[in-house]
């Protein structure tokens, strides 16, 4: 077993919450710095991951694997393959850059920097873990630090958020508990890893399972069980109302992380177990997927347009994005699952700026009302007294309309591209063009109403954005132009393992 | 098959311990004199003795029907002597011992 | 006889420090200022686990068929001892116990210990009613133990009528057993149940669920939970505490054992198989159901926390009952982890209430207001002990669902019982978090004040915190344990 | 070749970089910069075009490869469903490419020494220069490239350039919303133009020009269908709104008259010479294909069409000089695609180089007019002959040419698009509608170009102050004028009167037109076959009909404008439903802003936005609050204050109900609990035992 780069990785935060709680209560900027180093070395351990990852072979690397918990054969199994690298690569830059944005953070700084680095290792556990317990546990581990994050450093009714989050997300993963164990149960061989299960997937097929009196196929029940779990957290249609109440209510870096890295867990989850495990029944629901997909891209395209809040219109502005990633699943093509995985990695960059871009206003005026709920003009003008910031925030947003020259259009162009060279699909592609032009349509409005035209007398004395500001969203502008340009350094990450996910699923 | 036979057969204990049990359980449901409960609880002990020893002489050699007999007279009395302690302080505490009025908790 | 006395050795060891006790405590009036007799029940529960250790090797029925020893009866005794210790340590620092009540409490504490193993222990009907009226008859003077208060002395009453109905049922129910089988003691009774093969009598149903009476009322399953939330809002924290636990705890033993030596053949390789004609599974899945719903929608909009966590018991015995339904090894030492890993937390939960109950003076929701930041070593105790209720990963509360869940799916049939014990536990999500959204997300209202705790109760609370992190991790050395005991 | 053509794009992409970054901080703000790297490019492009003139023939392929995707090794049959997919980027040289490259840098080149004057003393003065060489970065690139992808995100980028320079005065609230309209409408047609891309993919699995010629030529594509239309159909017709919404034709024409909100020069680069006409050239681009889907290329023919008609007549009532420019660009814009339509490949594509001067010239000396005067409203302009003598005739050079008067480069690309349309007209009867509205639109257009110069240049000052202060633009203004104007004669194009005739005689100038012969053959575009006579007789006819109509035009406007003989106001009062309906431009913006999004798009989104928070949110998932007032309406007797506060703390759910309701059986009195659980008791025996 040679350097054990991923424990490192994901532990390392963990130890970091250890020494926080153990400083002084009284010098934030101590702790500050701490969390900076506690975050900074997963950091530079990403890079060398990135260096040491070998893009040819589609298997899983950097394997770690130790026996756990004998009477259940369960493993302490760490690894990485083309599908986890891009994620746990975003995680731990995300969360590099969030602890500078929340320098702000002046109330109880000791506990939401232990929270945050404890945040963060559940995070690289769920990207890392290929043992299902062990997916699980950090799976339901992470929920712990974001409800104490948005409890306590949330917003006005940050309380009913924070509680409907985690009620949301566990009524999700207790689903994913049952099905976990039946899985278990079932395999022949009883085991929780996830590559033994899909090896022999087969051993799901022909087998049925009695639920309040009516008989079922097993593994349509089971993959319906896991869907539910990471379908809450995409989230789709139907299961998204935590995510306006979390994002709105969250202090500024929790909500980066949120939409960077919380919600492509779930999609992640779908394309680790759900695909490769239970094949059949993922062609069976591969219609029902599409049809959610357009849905979320359509619904929160339009919920966004009406939205009076900025916080509230850049959330609803991730389901509609999320529902590009789902399209490009759902469609079995090569290109379509390559640009989901793609669109889920710029997703993370473009809309990390975006919120970050928020807190800077909010920080400034403490409000982010577009249009005030009396209708008066909330921001108006802001190009006039802050250029700087406009001119990252026309970046951000052109990057996540999906503006050629920027990450957001690649991903978006290959999942069209895939979705539409399966025949079945085409007239859908039809109507997800409708969301890009909607897209369009509300961030720009959103972009005139707010910072073009004439100044709002309120914040004339607005000041542009402090340096500390401007280093935290410059890695994140170089990503998002350099790989709108050249997409390979990323895109070639994550070909062969797709590959191989395709013919595990057997589409013709 | 008159009434003495019947009086003498299994039937007829049994008869009367389930009617003991049945006016017991009333009386514990009704009265609303605390110390109504207690003579209920202690009804249907009883009748729980007299189906022992019914069944103990008619079907079994063995004595241990009569011995479980006398064990609920003494747990009865045990029984019997710590509910008077409590009711006598509720009723120091309350001035009364109406079943109702202990509602202070409650849903 | 001299064999049946060693395998009883640790009731003896108890009934002997118990009468010390209560002699040294009649002749050296000063020993009740100081904590004397708590110290005293701590040592006497160590004796009697050293006893225990001792008497583990002997198995078999003693007393002539009245009691029988078995891994089972092993674990009961150790946890019974543990929990007693426990809540004396917990009574140390304790408002409501004050001097004037210290000796009377522990002798009585002992006195109640003893009566549960012997339910435990017991393996004829006789022996069963004698534990549980003892229990019963102790715990309706320990719920009125504070005099002066109303609410203290109208919980013991309503124990009182409660238990004594139950447990005048449970009589009335066995005489009817006895009249049908025969005999008292539970092996007997299985061979003249099998003898007339499954054409029971409707009597024998009716009185098996007038049995089951006694039982339910012990450990509060849902026909006979009605008492609980009065009895633990009005009794004094301590006691509460320990009814939560031990007589529990108990219950589960004496109905286990009852099933599994009166009503099932045990064959060849462990595996239990019910006497035919009797099926208690559906009926056992019904009751489990139904306690979980119960016990976690009326916990839902309370705000007193001691009623919270009474319905949560009440929630958490749905849970351990479906174990029940489940007649495999694997479900009995899942019941067993469970029984370990509840003991821990929920002595944990009741602990903390207690210590703001004495600082803040009432029991309501709103007097933790703020207290993760004035006081954060118990406001991180109390998340751990919370979130391992509600059985999330990491804590030792998951595992023992996981397990419970995992014994249940094995057997089809039973996957909506599954279904509806894992939406519970999201509902029981709710009220755990309303007590931690009161202690972490509010602010106190004056400025952050650091109260100290006294040593005693950092180290309990530790001792009880670290275990439940512990054992969500690596527990297989404890479910090894729990497999052994059931296997003997 | 293709490496000169890398560094053609490569300059303006630089000086934009350094423009962004440090344009403040140089001298004068960079302008150099912009400028000297736009004359860089036209460098490089001279000699490709001089290359084609002299060889008559210049064709090159580079190709890289851009994204690479492993697929699986699926069976030969399966559809192209995860195969290995690759995309490249790439750079294609013809003919078509060197005259649009040396078009392109040079009026590009000449607008951007105009505009350091014109935009001399502005505040974000480096930032306008940015965006310029990002612009023509993106032009040129569009010019260059050889895959449709890599065309699509020139396009794209295009847009972006126009809706920040449109929206260059952010303060003024009127610009905000022409950026706005201008961005959302191309937005339309590059959404379609995408899908037809995508449309390219499933057929041919590139989207590489090149590799699709030769495809075309193998003729592969026939059989497959996408959505139920037949695949080239469906990517002809995406296309088509592709050059739609990029050359504001009929549907989406809307923006453009909003777009002369930006400065001037803007107007003339991006709304007159170049971006306008990257939607014909993509359409000359993509010819091949247009023409194997037979049914696609009449309906481009009618759209042009119409297009031109309408355009013309609303440019009759407008007052705003720029206003009626801009028409008159959108009307010239439907001739191209009038003229691609009918078949006519190579006249449509020389209107597109002639139009792209002459109409630079008309906007930058409209600029130059403004400059002087300050005002953009033709009324109060007049006589400004003798005060602007040199923008007066390059202007009246370049009416000439508009007009389609013989010995002008406009009329050369204009007859031989009427001809080709009359002879499309006599072989297609059902089409003859197309050549006679093409007729009556040359005619308006030389009526109201006229009428511009009249107002403008003749008759007497209508305004003292302005007029005083009126003076001739510096040199950097007359300059490009001057060359632009010179560019519009006849004889660059086609010999010295343009008439095909006479010039045969004269000084015949064929470079044009062979370079055209050699690529339409390597693209494989056979355009309008008719016969040799049949030809010669439309053409002969459509030159009599188009010299009599331009007369026409010039003189009714001469009488009404010059003379005042006929009086204009007399005719728009007679006429004066029409007048209106063309006032209000046919009423198109009403309908897209005032209808279609204030009426139907954000009130739909407003109750989307209250269902999702009010339905999905509270019933569906954590709200059974009504089924909990609604058990509190029939209990009667009620802790209001518990439920209350239950409720109103929002997670009151299908639980709290359940809950509520069992709370109820707490009563308290320990009786009622034996009661309860008797009666529970008694079911399960009834139910169990039984």
């Amino acid at each position: 077993m040679q350097f054990p780069i991923l424990s490192l990785m994901t532990f390392i935060p963990l130890l970091g919450m250890l020494v926080i709680l153990a400083l002084p209560k009284d010098k934030p900027n101590l702790v500050r710095w701490t969390s900076v180093i506690f975050t900074g070395v997963p950091l530079l351990l990403g890079v060398w991951l990135y260096r040491h990852f070998d893009a040819s072979n589609a298997s899983v690397q950097f394997v770690e694997r130790a026996s756990w918990i004998k009477a259940f054969n369960i493993e302490y199994y760490m690894g990485i393959d083309g599908l986890s690298i891009p994620m746990v690569l975003l995680t731990v830059l995300l969360s590099f850059l969030c602890v500078f944005a929340s320098w702000g953070i002046e109330k109880g700084v000791k506990g939401y920097y232990a929270m945050f680095l404890f945040l963060e290792s559940g995070m690289m556990g769920v990207f890392c873990a290929l043992d299902f317990f062990l997916f699980f546990l950090f799976w339901e581990v992470m929920l712990l630090p974001m409800y104490f994050l948005i409890g306590i450093w949330g917003g006005k009714d940050k309380v009913y958020a924070a509680i409907k989050f985690f009620l949301y997300t566990l009524a999700g993963s207790v689903l994913m508990l049952l099905a976990m164990l039946a899985m278990y149960y079932y395999s022949e061989p009883h085991t929780f890893d996830l590559l033994a299960l899909a090896e022999n997937h087969k051993q799901f097929l022909d087998k049925t399972v009695t639920l309040f009196g009516a008989t079922y196929a097993l593994d349509k029940i089971l993959w319906l069980g896991l869907f539910i779990g990471f379908a809450i957290k995409v989230p789709i249609w139907p299961f998204h109302t935590w995510l306006p109440w979390a994002h709105v209510e969250a202090p500024t870096a929790v909500s980066v992380i949120l939409a960077g890295v919380l919600l492509k867990m779930g999609t992640y989850g779908l394309l680790r177990m759900n695909y490769p495990i239970f094949p059949e029944a993922t062609q069976w629901a591969s219609t029902a997927l599409m049809i959610l997909g357009v849905i979320n891209i359509i619904y929160g395209a339009l919920c966004a347009m009406a939205q009076k809040d900025l916080k509230k219109l850049v959330a609803y502005s991730s389901v509609s994005h999320m529902g590009y990633v789902i399209m490009g699943m759902a469609s079995f093509t090569t290109a379509g699952v390559n640009g989901a995985v793609m669109q889920m990695f710029n997703h993370g960059t473009s809309t990390a700026m975006m919120f970050l871009l928020v807190g800077v206003a909010y920080d400034r005026v403490h409000h982010r009302w577009i249009v005030k709920p009396d209708g008066s003009k909330g921001f108006g003008g802001i190009a006039a007294v802050a250029p700087v910031y406009t001119g990252m925030m026309a970046i951000a947003l052109f990057a996540s309309l999906g503006l050629p020259g920027l990450s957001g259009f690649i991903s978006e162009a290959l999942v069209f591209l895939g979705t539409f060279s399966n025949p079945k699909y085409q007239s859908y592609v039809v109507i997800g063009s409708i969301g890009i032009l909607l897209g369009a349509a509300y961030l720009l409005w959103m972009f005139m109403r707010v910072f073009l035209g004439p100044l709002n007398e309120e914040h004339k004395d607005m000041t542009d954005m402090n340096w500390r500001e401007r280093l935290t969203l410059l890695p994140l502008c170089v990503l998002v132009i350099v790989l709108g340009v050249y997409p390979m350094p990323v895109l070639n990450l994550m070909g062969p393992t797709i590959a191989k996910l395709l013919a595990a699923l057997g589409v013709a | 098959m008159n009434l003495l036979d019947f009086a003498n057969s299994i039937e007829g204990y049994l008869l009367v311990s389930s009617i003991l049990f049945v006016l017991g359980v009333f009386a514990v449901l009704t009265r609303k004199n605390a110390i109504g409960i207690l003579l209920g609880i202690e009804l249907i002990l009883n009748a729980a003795g007299i189906n022992f020893v019914a069944f103990s002489k008619f079907h079994s050699a063995a004595m241990d029907g009569q011995m479980v007999a006398l064990f609920i007279i003494l747990i009865a009395a045990a029984e019997a002597a710590v509910a008077l302690a409590i009711i006598l302080r509720f009723y120091r505490l309350k001035q009364t011992i109406d079943a109702d009025e202990a509602s202070l908790l409650r849903n | 006889m001299l064999m049946s006395l060693k395998a009883f050795l640790p009731e003896l060891t108890l009934v002997g420090f118990l009468s010390a006790l209560f002699l040294l405590d009649g002749f050296v009036p000063k020993l009740r200022e100081n904590r004397f007799p708590l110290v005293w029940v701590m040592v006497s529960c160590l004796g009697a686990a050293l006893a225990t250790k001792a008497a583990s090797n002997l198995t078999g029925p003693f007393f002539n068929g009245m009691v029988l020893s078995n891994g089972l009866s092993t674990f009961f005794r150790y946890f019974f001892f543990f929990s007693c210790g426990a809540t004396a340590y917990l009574t140390l620092s304790s408002k409501e116990i004050d001097s004037r009540g210290r000796s009377e409490f522990s002798i009585l504490l002992l006195c109640l210990t003893f009566g549960l193993s012997l339910m435990a222990l017991s393996n004829h009907f006789l022996m069963l009613y004698i534990g549980i009226e003892t229990v019963s008859i102790i715990s309706f003077v320990l719920a009125g133990f504070s005099r002066e208060s109303l609410r203290s002395n109208e919980a013991s009453f309503k124990y009182l009528v409660y238990g004594a109905v139950s447990s005048g049922l449970m009589i009335f129910g066995i005489s009817l057993i006895y009249g049908y089988t025969g005999t008292l003691a539970y092996p007997q009774i299985a061979e003249a149940l099998v003898k007339n093969n499954g054409a029971h009598p409707y009597v024998f149903y009716l009185a098996l669920f007038l049995v089951y009476a006694g039982f339910a009322y012990k450990i509060s399953s849902f026909p006979f939970h009605f008492w609980t939330p009065d009895v633990y809002e009005g009794a004094p924290t301590p006691v509460a505490t320990f009814f939560s636990v031990g007589p529990k705890a108990a219950g589960f033993g004496a109905l286990l054992h009852f099933i599994l030596t009166a009503l099932s053949q045990k064959d060849g390789n462990g595996q239990w198989t019910m006497i035919p004609g009797i099926q208690l599974a559906p009926i056992l899945a019904v009751l489990s159901a139904t306690t979980m719903v119960v016990g976690n929608l009326s916990a839902i909009a309370q705000t007193n926390v001691k009623r919270i966590l009474a319905f949560s018991s009440i929630a958490h015995v749905g849970y351990v009952l479906m174990g029940f339904v489940v007649m495999t090894p694997a479900a009995f030492s899942s019941i067993i982890f469970y029984l370990i890993v509840y003991c821990a937390m929920n002595l944990g939960a009741f602990w903390v209430v207690g210590i703001v109950t004495d600082l803040q003076g009432n029991d309501d929701v709103s007097s933790f207001r703020g207290l993760g930041w004035n006081m954060p070593f118990l406001g991180v105790c109390m998340a751990i002990f919370l979130f391992s209720l509600t059985g999330i990963p990491l804590f030792s509360g998951f595992i023992g669902k996981f397990l419970l869940f995992g014994a249940l799916i094995q057997v089809p049939g039973y996957l909506w019982l599954a279904l509806l014990g894992v939406l519970n536990s999201v509902v029981s999500l709710y009220y755990y978090m309303k007590i931690l959204k009161a202690m972490w997300l509010e602010r106190p209202e004056g400025e952050v004040k650091a109260l100290r705790l006294p040593l005693t109760q950092i180290v309990g609370l530790l001792g009880l915190a670290v275990p439940t992190i512990v054992l969500g991790l690596f527990f297989s050395p404890v479910l090894e344990l729990a497999q052994k005991w059931v296997a003997q | 070749m293709a490496q000169s053509c890398l560094w053609i794009v490569a300059l303006p992409l630089t000086a934009f970089v350094i423009q962004a970054l440090v344009g403040k901080k140089l001298p004068r703000h960079g302008d150099w910069v912009s400028v000297l790297a736009i004359l860089g490019s036209f460098a490089f492009a001279a000699p490709i075009f001089l290359e084609m003139i002299r060889s008559g023939h210049v064709s090159e392929v580079l190709q890289y490869k851009w994204m690479t995707m492993p697929g699986v090794e699926a069976a030969a049959n399966s559809p192209v469903l995860n195969k290995a997919v690759t995309l490249t980027v790439g750079i294609l040289v013809n003919n078509l490419t060197a005259i649009m490259l040396f078009m392109v840098t040079l009026c590009a080149s000449l607008i951007h020494i105009f505009s350091t004057g014109y935009m001399h003393g502005e505040s974000r003065y480096h930032l306008f220069f940015a965006y310029i060489s990002l612009f023509s970065a993106g032009m040129l690139g569009l010019v260059i490239s050889d895959n449709l992808l890599t065309l699509f995100m020139c396009w794209e980028v295009m847009g972006l350039c126009s809706y920040l320079l449109i929206g260059f005065y952010y303060q003024k609230v009127s610009a905000n919303h022409a950026s706005l309209k201008a961005f959302m409408t191309t937005r339309v047609g590059d959404c379609l133009f995408f899908l037809g891309i995508c449309g390219l993919y499933v057929v041919f699995g590139t989207s590489s020009l090149s590799e699709i010629y030769k495809a075309l030529q193998a003729g592969t594509g026939t059989g497959v269908t996408i959505v139920g239309v037949p695949a080239l159909a469906f990517i002809g017709f995406m296309l088509m709104m592709g050059t739609v919404g990029k050359s504001a034709q009929f549907p989406l024409q809307v923006w453009l008259p909003d777009a002369m909100e930006g400065p001037t020069p803007v107007s003339a680069l991006i709304h007159a010479a170049t971006m306008v006409a990257a939607g014909v050239f993509l359409l000359v681009r993509t010819y091949p294909i247009l023409e194997k889907a037979e049914i696609v290329l009449p309906v481009i023919g009618t759209i042009g069409a119409l297009t031109a008609f309408l355009a013309a007549c609303i440019a009759l009532v407008q007052v705003d000089i720029k206003k009626v420019l801009a028409y008159s660009t959108i009307s010239q814009l439907g001739f191209m695609v009038l003229g691609m339509g009918v078949g006519s490949f190579a006249p449509g594509f020389m209107h597109v180089i002639t139009h792209a001067c002459f109409k630079a010239c008309l906007f930058l000396a409209s600029g130059s007019v403004i400059h002087a005067v300050h005002t953009q409203d033709m009324r109060e302009m007049g006589g400004l002959r003798s005060k602007m003598p040199i923008t007066f005739l390059t202007m009246f050079i370049a009416t000439l040419a508009i007009a389609g008067v013989p010995g002008f480069s406009g009329f050369v690309s204009k007859d031989r698009i009427l001809g080709d349309a009359l002879a499309y007209g006599m072989t297609h009867p059902g089409w003859m509608w197309i050549p006679i509205l093409g007729f009556i639109t040359a005619g308006i257009t030389a009526f109201y170009m006229f009428r511009l110069i009249f107002m403008t240049f003749f008759g007497h000052a209508r305004d003292e102050h302005k007029h005083h202060h009126a003076h001739e633009s510096p040199f950097t203004m007359t300059f490009p004028l001057m060359v632009l104007a010179g560019l519009s004669l006849a004889v660059v194009f086609a010999g010295p009167t343009g008439i095909h005739s006479i010039d045969a005689k004269l000084l015949p100038v064929h470079w044009f037109d062979h370079a055209l012969d050699t690529v339409k053959a390597e693209m494989g575009v056979h355009g309008l076959h008719v016969e040799e006579a049949l030809e010669h007789r439309a053409h002969g006819l459509a030159l009599m009909v188009s010299l009599t109509v331009a007369g026409l035009g010039i003189f009714l406007s001469a009488l009404t404008y010059l003379k005042k003989v006929i009086s204009a106001e007399a005719f728009e009062k007679s006429l004066k439903p029409v007048h209106t309906l063309l006032w209000n431009k046919y009423y198109f913006d009403e309908l897209y802003i005032k209808v279609i999004i204030q009426k139907l798009l954000l009130p739909f989104t407003v109750l989307l936005a209250k269902f999702d928070d009010k339905v999905v949110d509270r019933t569906g998932v954590d709200g059974w609050a009504t089924l909990t007032l609604f058990l509190k309406s029939i209990v009667g007797k009620f802790d209001d204050l518990v439920v209350d506060r239950m409720m109103v703390d929002g997670s009151g759910n299908v639980v709290s109900a359940g809950g509520w309701v069992l709370r109820q059986l707490q009563t308290g009195k320990v009786q009622q609990y034996l009661v309860f659980t008797f009666i529970v008791l008694g079911f399960f025996i009834f139910y169990f035992v039984r």
